[in-house]
């Protein structure tokens, strides 16, 4: 039933396709969760409404991801969603979302923003950006790392973007998400261990909980020898990632490939393809 | 009754303590060559605000410019983080402000209806809140005591906003994601657009998904073909990757990016 | 996945203490057909909001299925006043909550954004804020101290919309003047749409004016050709002059509006 | 150079179109603010930004005016102005309207809701409908009212929809409009008199003002006998009103003319003409 034969980031999308419900946005700010939700709208979902990177072309039908989103996407967009009605969408829960997170901590909270000291950071990264809206937006909010390490799984992020266990007393008409589902290069995590914190879901595949407890900047429960292994994808999974939403390869920008030649390679192939159609 | 105008006369525009605003988000529809003749301009120490920045900032950040940004986001998308911007900041020299979208969007919002402040949920719980600049404060709702943070108009003296087709009037169309832009135009006291091309008449059978920007909200049109610079502008040009490229490689160098902002 | 039902599905949907609320304008685009299909069923006192209210709250109140009011406006534009709504109200007979056009759009807007209240000037001065049934209330801004209205939210159980055309997945275009039934959808817990037509898809390239509902606020369709009753629906039909002075003419007789509404 | 033979109609709406100024909204909710709208459009403010009875069809040229609006307006007009984007001009004082009022007093406040107590009206009209927010849309609000008599023009409305002199504190970054002109069909007024109460500006051909005293129902300060009379619509005005933006004469509708046969055979021609184009 299942290849064998299959990439980290083919594991990483089928699995993070699994987190989607129907008759709600699937918003991909990165590669691999953009792809993952298309596989769930191709196969699991078919009524999720998709925004990808331009807003203008939203609730289009499956395409092939491209560099060049609008130019692709254009043909099947419903409509154009305007960020102030994408903002009440999320102030009413309509949004799931996997993000790419930099750091995230022990009870949830993480960050794209600096690391370091905010008033002169080590290392500048991108600003909060969606993070502290997002957490108005969903049930649950989704992270996604790519590389599993001391430094990204800390026992308490450099600045909050968004919190895992709510700061707020709960006297609000409204709540805020609670953390979700976690998933990296070595596993997939919750909080659903002691007062709230990360545990271990499944291992990936020849991932052993000592590698990964190794990796981490914080003490995680130890799942015991009969922890699950994350499912592989399915040969159905695979076929659909690999022929129909992501043909030129996409997903390798996110592996050890990724880099700015084969970004360039998958350009000029975009640009050629465009010309010749 | 032509609202048209040049760079020089946009540059001119433009106060020693004035907020300027810039449109577009990300590597999209970057009003980059309005911010190329800023850049080559005299001004400096400005208070800049851009919603999602890009090339835009990153180039006056190079060059300067900027005393204090306020944003939600500096990047260059899936290409990578804004050179300059994260030089400056790591060097501890550039004053920010630091909102999330929803709270940027918030701030637009307060100023387009003249609001001394909206209340929203973004930010709350957050270190956006604590920052040394946080222009955010928390207070009660007066109708049911939940707590709420309350955000300042944000009204930028200027906004500076790229668009597909503008006619001298001032209409124009947006034909890509106009991000904030229309909660930007209706926040500014001054409005600039930058065009592809001044049509004589926006087609009135437009495509049911563009972004109407109508006259009332803009002061001043200047053609720019071309002036988005290497951001993607939908339909007219995708972004430019083996000049995005080459702008991250060198734009913290001053004589390379004084070069680069002379021919944008 | 389609979501179509038929008037009497929609009635069902309707419980005791709901607030259900109308879409339209005056006598434009107004869910008449939807109206009459609620003062046929067994329902009554209900409570009942419209921004601009028109025929399909006058036929409720003449057939006593309305305990309380929420609008800006009733009446029938250039022709006049509405006969029931009018009658009640000198009867001392109607319960109302009477809003401003910005303060409507303000408790809706509220509803939309799931916030507890809203700030606004509208109102402020006005004896709108001293009624007995005022929701408003005077606070002071928490960053200045200005004096502003807290507006809470509106935020209808029910949002009946009449649109031109609609798909089963709830996707559906507004041709003519949308007024404030965008925020409506947003605020309300159910939206049902009723259209003139049900298409198998919505042009993908349409009308540059248009208004496009997306299915993701949208829970239900009824196909309602000439829904609109004697309302005008742009670019399917003109108001009908003749029936709506025979209406006005007629209307606070029961025996008559039984008769009316059981054609509507 | 004045054509002698006009009507009051036609009076008004030449006088109602000097109050426009340019590159702002200039929204017609009667038929003769319309018009006179459409009539500074033509003539004196070619860059007015017209929204007529359908924000749908916004900004379109000048028309004919016709009782199904959007029919006509279709074809010019440039965008569709949502209500939310409205509010937002509004808020920035980009409006200029001419209320039809049902009450006016003294200092300005105006009705349109209701006549006697609010909880149960002698007389229920439409609601205070958009005059709250209007006060924070225009610099100056300007009332016109059909019949002037001592119920229109009344010591203190029934219900302040509008007021006059703002009885809030200046504490606030924004300001209220101030009292502006009014129109009736004995001449114009203003709110320059005494504490900022009532005054003759001018009064119609042949109307005195001893006339107007005993049909208002305060005191207004005598303007003596060098009083100004409202000047006659000109030749260019008349041609403008019957050729251009009122050949069918909707405006008779807010005359003595005015009823349901008047209305039912316009409706008739239009419909008419309709199946002919």
């Amino acid at each position: 039933m299942t290849d064998t034969a299959y990439t980290l980031e083919e594991l990483l999308i089928a699995r993070m396709s699994k987190e989607y419900r129907g008759g709600r946005l699937g918003v991909g700010a990165t590669i691999l969760s953009d792809l993952s939700a298309r596989l769930a709208k191709t196969l699991y979902v078919p009524d999720l409404f998709l925004t990808t990177s331009s807003r203008a072309a939203a609730d289009p039908e499956v395409h092939a991801k491209a560099l060049s989103e609008e130019w692709t996407l254009d043909a099947t967009a419903k409509m154009s969603l305007d960020w102030e009605q994408m903002f009440r969408m999320i102030a009413q829960h309509k949004l799931q979302i996997w993000i790419g997170a930099v750091q995230l901590d022990r009870t949830g909270g993480s960050n794209i923003s600096v690391i370091g000291d905010w008033q002169r950071p080590r290392a500048q990264l991108i600003g909060a950006r969606g993070i502290p809206d997002d957490l108005w937006g969903c049930e649950r909010l989704n992270y996604h790392i790519r590389t599993h390490s001391p430094k990204s799984f800390v026992e308490k992020v450099d600045f909050i973007c968004g919190f895992g266990r709510s700061p707020l007393e709960s006297s609000g008409s409204a709540h805020p998400a609670r953390p979700g589902v976690v998933i990296s290069d070595l596993g997939v995590f919750d909080y659903g261990g002691p007062e709230g914190t990360m545990q271990v879901v499944s291992l990936h595949p020849g991932v052993s909980f000592a590698t990964v407890q190794e990796r981490t900047g914080f003490d995680l429960p130890d799942p015991g020898p009969d922890v699950a292994v994350t499912a592989a994808p399915t040969s159905e999974e695979l076929r659909v990632i690999r022929e129909v939403i992501d043909p030129e390869g996409l997903r390798r920008l996110e592996s050890t490939e990724g880099g700015p030649k084969l970004m360039l390679e998958l350009w000029e192939r975009e640009l050629a393809g465009q010309a010749v159609a | 009754m032509s609202k048209r105008i040049d760079f020089s006369e946009m540059v001119a525009l433009i106060g020693a303590d004035d907020l300027v605003a810039f449109g577009g988000g990300g590597l999209q529809r970057k009003p980059v060559a309005a911010a190329a003749a800023i850049a080559r301009s005299n001004l400096s120490g400005l208070d800049v605000a851009s919603f999602l920045g890009g090339p835009e900032v990153d180039l006056l950040i190079g060059m300067k410019k900027i005393r204090r940004l306020h944003f939600a986001f500096v990047g260059f998308d899936m290409f990578g983080l804004a050179p300059n911007f994260r030089a400056a900041r790591q060097r501890g020299e550039l004053e920010i402000v630091e909102y999330s979208e929803g709270l940027m969007m918030t701030a637009y919002e307060a100023a387009a209806k003249r609001l001394p402040f909206l209340p929203s949920r973004f930010g709350l719980g957050t270190d956006l809140v604590g920052t040394s600049t946080s222009v955010f404060r928390q207070f009660s709702c007066p109708l049911t005591g939940e707590q709420l943070l309350a955000v300042p108009p944000l009204a930028p003296d200027l906004a500076i906003v790229h668009v597909n087709e503008a006619d001298e009037a001032g209409n124009a169309l947006i034909h890509s994601d106009a991000f904030a832009d229309m909660l930007l135009v209706q926040a500014a006291s001054k409005v600039v657009l930058t065009a592809e091309r001044i049509v004589a008449e926006i087609p009135s059978e437009r495509r049911g998904r563009s972004t109407f920007v109508s006259r009332l909200w803009v002061d001043h049109v200047i053609e720019a073909p071309g002036g988005g610079g290497f951001s993607a502008v939908f339909p007219d040009y995708r972004f430019d990757l083996p000049k995005i490229l080459d702008y991250q490689k060198n734009a913290t160098d001053e004589a390379w990016l004084s070069q680069h902002i002379a021919m944008a």
